[in-house]
């Protein structure tokens, strides 16, 4: 075990599994000399040189198409955006090219698409957004979220190892906010797999990436009021682990569904939907859904605040599920 | 002889071979043509049927220029000819382009759109200009691995002003990568001409503005588009980088046949019509004693009997099973 | 009134609000000279020229932008994707530019992108995709996807005099197999009102688009059984009339929710969410969703129609919420 | 006087009283930067600060060559100069800049991304490239109701990579637009230098490709830079169509201040601080007896103190009311 940070644990990672595959190689701009605009892949560089660490020209859609096309040629690309933000940039390749392609050509294409997600850090409408769900919708692409430094390296790992696209959202809040144990050496979190991080007996809190930090926090603070909150923290939400998450309501009863990204159409909905359909004799409250106002994310720390949801937000709508 | 072409490294009787292949394969796109018109006009065809008049000089003459052992195609909607270069099964082809049981899609896509990884050929999307970035990414691969692999992949008049279609030249053209993009100036985009689309005199000026080489050809001629393929794939072999060719030709038929083109002019359908790709070849090397005139009619008889045989084989195979609906969405690893 | 498809009702409100405001263009691929793929902007370049009904290079990027410019040079750009599946290569332009320019500028963006969306045609899986949730999900865009002649005019007349950038989901499997009376002259059928378009009892069927037609077909084979379905067409996603489906749930107190696109973070999900969350309390079932197999719309008939949703699928939905 | 240009209209006196003016916004914009340094410094900036350090002669030069009355500026993050140019408000783009209350854009973003439609000027979003074709459409509704303004916008050496740039050039130049897209080409993207972003000669290589005029000049020449630009904007009023101009400037610090640009080496940052524009100017301004030393210094001297003034004023409002984070996601019609 080595603590490491959020990002320290995503390079790792990296790191290890371009040691351990040739045919991995990592693609982004400034992701060389400079490191990344994060310094997530700083010296790596000096490690395996320009050949497998390829600093792109600012063209998106050529970066993913051409992790794409270099997949098809037996490589394991990894594709950095700078924020997850330009990704609109390339989307046609990702949700037109990569999503489709083992449907009509039984073909894999193991690539990552990886990036800083995210708001609450100040940044602006364009270097904040949470965009998981789109990917969610696409078809043939996973989607991963992790919320702690040890799922982080071992989702990532588990990712680079995939034969099929995956989009990796890092919050980039929790870059350098969060330290925790995590294995050294070779680690790997499987895709698909839920984690109970705090076990509870009154309410399931279903989250990932960020709400999971919130639902933690509001936790703490519920406990005093005798509320036992169950945080669910999916993980990934493609493959998405409907199981662990309905056998947390079957127990609790009683659910708020939590994600930074704003509320309508988000991956919220889709989980608040599965239980209202599958869990729905077991529940005693109505499915509450805790997200984002439907807003672009503001700059100016007032409006940032006003707009994303928090452990207080959380709080509130535990509360009104066990009043129900 | 090639009219605009600088040297030719094939000896006589060799050519004469490649001009015997060349043929073979432009009348083989052309009949496979004439039997998917003949079954659209039958109403049996599903889908788009896009026809490749007037572009059998172009995707023949490119995909030749190839060495199909180490090289890839990725072919556009109007590149038939290439797939018989590189080999392709006349029955597998119309297995994939009608979607039927046995099709390497398993039903989930038709037309030119597959892949057949065995037969270095890629396929298609119907986006425009997204397999660039593609193509470009897959010689990246082989040039990390040391591998001299060149792609060749097609775009349209139309085409070429998408946005990545520029992303992937510069990237292309940055990292020196062995990518051939003819740019197939056929005059139309579905109904809009040239005009309409770009305003730069030749699609190949943007060479320079990528630091590749480009030159624009007349995409009728095969020997001049195989010789101009071959500069180029010579020039990507040694690590000279992309090349960015202009064949102009003419769509002689609508964007797909339920398209009446109406808005061509006629008078310029009847100019090029003395310029078909097909006919010309055929009285070049009937004139050069390579073939005889009985030979190339009864070669094209028997490839048309051929091309109407594989599609009624086809067509007696069902659809495929609906659960192949179900599979493959995500590669079980 | 007068007798029209699907497709002559659009092309109807488009000839109209050309007519009244001269601020009013169009540009897309084909829709001059040629009238558009499937004709629907036919003989408008006679009627209004070349300088009104721009015939644009294949450059979704570029005509959806050159729409937002022109709108915020006061005009009412409405921009044609000739599939709405080619919309990924403007995606960029719409969720990035259009969507948060009201937000932070204070200034509107009145365009409207419309095209042919939806499967069941035997096109393939690039001229079928239902996106219409990524949009909804995106901040700042009005979605709308109408069912109906009438309301497909309606709603585009109220979209292009919407003062926000509207994306209009047309299905083109609608374009000319319904027929219906619709209003001549101006008619606008206000965004964000959802309407009943079968009232019944037993059970409600919330849907938008092609899947409205279904729940349809649907009712008429569950009344030969004794349920009497309501189907409630929500005609625009954004804005959601949560009160009209909220109401109709709280009468038949069971509710399918039901559309083309693929289940995964669907609409439908934030439909169900939103039922599970503020009409719990008169659930006497679990809510139900109908949709696409999480996969792309395939070719050949046989896949096309074991993927995408239909009446029978709605019709068995519907028992197992009824058998509850 | 100019180097290159090939002609001058303006006459004498009035050239010293454009000199004087170019002079003053070209100080204004590095002073402007001197004061968001030294807040950074102090830890007060919030936000990314972008120095345009190196380009004040671009975005100074090209601003004066519209008419303010009836042109716009889609200006990018190094282009602080033209919205000076624009009669931008200090207090105003302090405020707008820092997103305290009274903001334009209500807190819902800071630095250049504003929009100030009474100025014409409409600001960038991040999104490299992503308001070209906004600004092309702007202009092409002007075409429509047959006004005469003209579009003035930039994009980096790095940004020109992007897929939207393209689509914008080639429909600016098929619908022949009143656009002027202004490359600056300051050497680097972010860490990136010039060779890994694009393999052409001059990025006006490209202008070729579009059929638009094209041309290469010193970025840190401003008069050489309005001139260049006065052409442009002559050929568009006039309908000539869109111009692609590459200024070749250095950016003299990191992408933002938090970046210690340790990756440029430091010989090619001396090369460059021979060729200040600010400090050329000067000189030059001073040489031709237009301005005299202690009148420049005690210009910088006031805007300097202007600018912290203005900066101090605008940390003393508040942040925007949270209230205003729910508001105008969809404009009330
Ligand atoms: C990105 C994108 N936009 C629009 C279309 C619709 N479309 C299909 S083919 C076509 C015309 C293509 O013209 P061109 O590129 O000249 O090729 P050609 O068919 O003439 O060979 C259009 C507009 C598409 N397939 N992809
Ligand atoms: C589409 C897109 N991709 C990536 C970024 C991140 N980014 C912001 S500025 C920058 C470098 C820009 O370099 P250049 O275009 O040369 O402009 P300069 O900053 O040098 O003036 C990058 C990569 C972005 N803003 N937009
Ligand atoms: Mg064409
Ligand atoms: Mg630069």
């Amino acid at each position: 075990m080595a603590t490491m940070t959020y990002l320290e644990a995503i390079a790792d990672a990296l790191r290890l599994e371009m040691r351990r595959d040739p045919t991995v190689f990592q693609i982004g701009e400034d992701i060389g000399t400079y490191g990344g605009a994060f310094k997530l892949t700083k010296g790596m560089i000096d490690e395996f040189g320009p050949t497998r660490i390829i600093d792109a020209p600012i063209s998106e859609a050529a970066i993913i198409g051409s992790a794409i096309g270099a997949a098809l040629n037996g490589m394991r690309p990894v594709a950095e955006m700078q924020f997850m933000d330009f990704v609109t940039n390339g989307f046609n390749q990702l949700v037109t090219v990569a999503g489709t392609t083992a449907y009509r050509w039984s073909m894999p294409v193991p690539i990552v698409v990886r990036g800083p997600s995210g708001g609450g850090v100040g940044a602006n409408p364009f270097h904040s957004r949470n965009s998981e769900a789109w990917f969610a919708h696409a078809t043939g692409l996973k989607v991963v979220c992790p919320a702690f430094p040890a799922d982080a390296k071992g989702l990532m790992t588990a990712s680079i190892r995939d034969n099929n696209p995956v989009v990796f959202f890092e919050h980039k809040g929790l870059y350098r906010k969060i330290k925790e144990d995590v294995p050294e050496g070779e680690y790997v979190v499987p895709l698909g797999v839920a984690r109970v991080v705090r076990p509870g007996t009154s309410v399931s809190v279903i989250a990932y990436g960020s709400a999971v930090h919130m639902a933690l926090e509001a936790s703490e603070a519920l406990l005093r009021e005798g509320i036992d909150v169950e945080v669910v923290d999916i993980r990934t939400l493609v493959p998405f682990d409907e199981e662990t998450v309905l056998e947390s309501v079957r127990r609790t009863h009683r659910v708020v569904v939590a994600h930074e990204a704003v509320l309508t159409a988000g991956f919220g909905g889709e989980i608040a939907a599965r239980i209202a359909d599958k869990a729905f004799r077991w529940l005693d409250a109505p499915v509450r859904r805790v997200a984002a106002f439907d807003a672009p994310t503001p700059f100016a720390p007032t409006l940032e605040k006003a707009v994303l949801p928090n452990a207080e937000t959380i709080v509130s709508a535990v509360r009104d599920v066990m009043a129900f | 002889m090639p009219k605009k072409s600088t040297s030719t490294r094939a000896s006589a009787p060799k050519n004469a071979e490649l001009a015997r292949q060349m043929l073979t394969y432009m009348i083989m796109a052309r009949e496979f043509d004439a039997a998917m018109l003949r079954l659209y006009r039958q109403g049996k065809a599903f889908g788009g049927v896009y026809s490749q008049l007037g572009n059998e000089a172009v995707s023949v003459g490119s995909a030749m220029a190839l060495d199909n052992k180490i090289d890839v195609l990725f072919p556009m909607h109007r590149n038939i000819g290439g797939h018989f270069v590189f080999g392709q099964d006349i029955d597998q082809l119309m297995v994939n382009h009608l979607a039927r049981e046995g099709s390497q899609m398993r039903g989930t896509d038709g037309t030119g759109h597959y892949a057949d990884p065995q037969r270095r050929i890629y396929g298609n999307v119907s986006h425009l200009g997204a397999m660039i970035p593609v193509a470009a990414g897959f010689v990246m691969a082989g040039l990390m691995r040391g591998e001299k692999t060149v792609a060749m992949t097609y775009i349209g008049d139309g085409g070429a002003q998408v946005g990545e279609v520029h992303e992937a030249l510069n990237f292309a053209a940055v990292r020196k990568l062995p990518l051939i993009v003819i740019i197939e100036n056929n005059q139309y985009a579905y109904s809009t001409p040239n005009h309409l689309e770009f305003a730069c005199e030749r699609l190949s000026d943007r060479a320079q503005g990528y630091g590749m080489f480009g030159t624009t050809i007349d995409g009728t001629d095969v020997e001049l588009v195989y010789q101009t393929c071959r500069e180029a794939v010579q020039r990507a072999r040694n690590g000279e980088g992309p090349s960015l060719i202009e064949t102009v030709t003419m769509r002689m038929r609508g964007h797909a046949e339920h398209d009446d083109f109406a808005y061509v002019p006629k008078d310029i359908l009847e100019r090029w019509s003395t310029k078909d790709p097909v006919e010309t070849y055929i009285s070049r090397v009937i004139q050069q004693g390579i073939m005889t005139e009985s030979e190339v009619t009864s070669l094209r008889e028997s490839t048309l009997s051929t091309m109407i045989a594989a599609i009624d084989r086809a067509l007696e195979r069902p659809w495929p099973a609906a659960e192949e609906g179900f599979r493959n969405v995500f590669i079980e690893s």
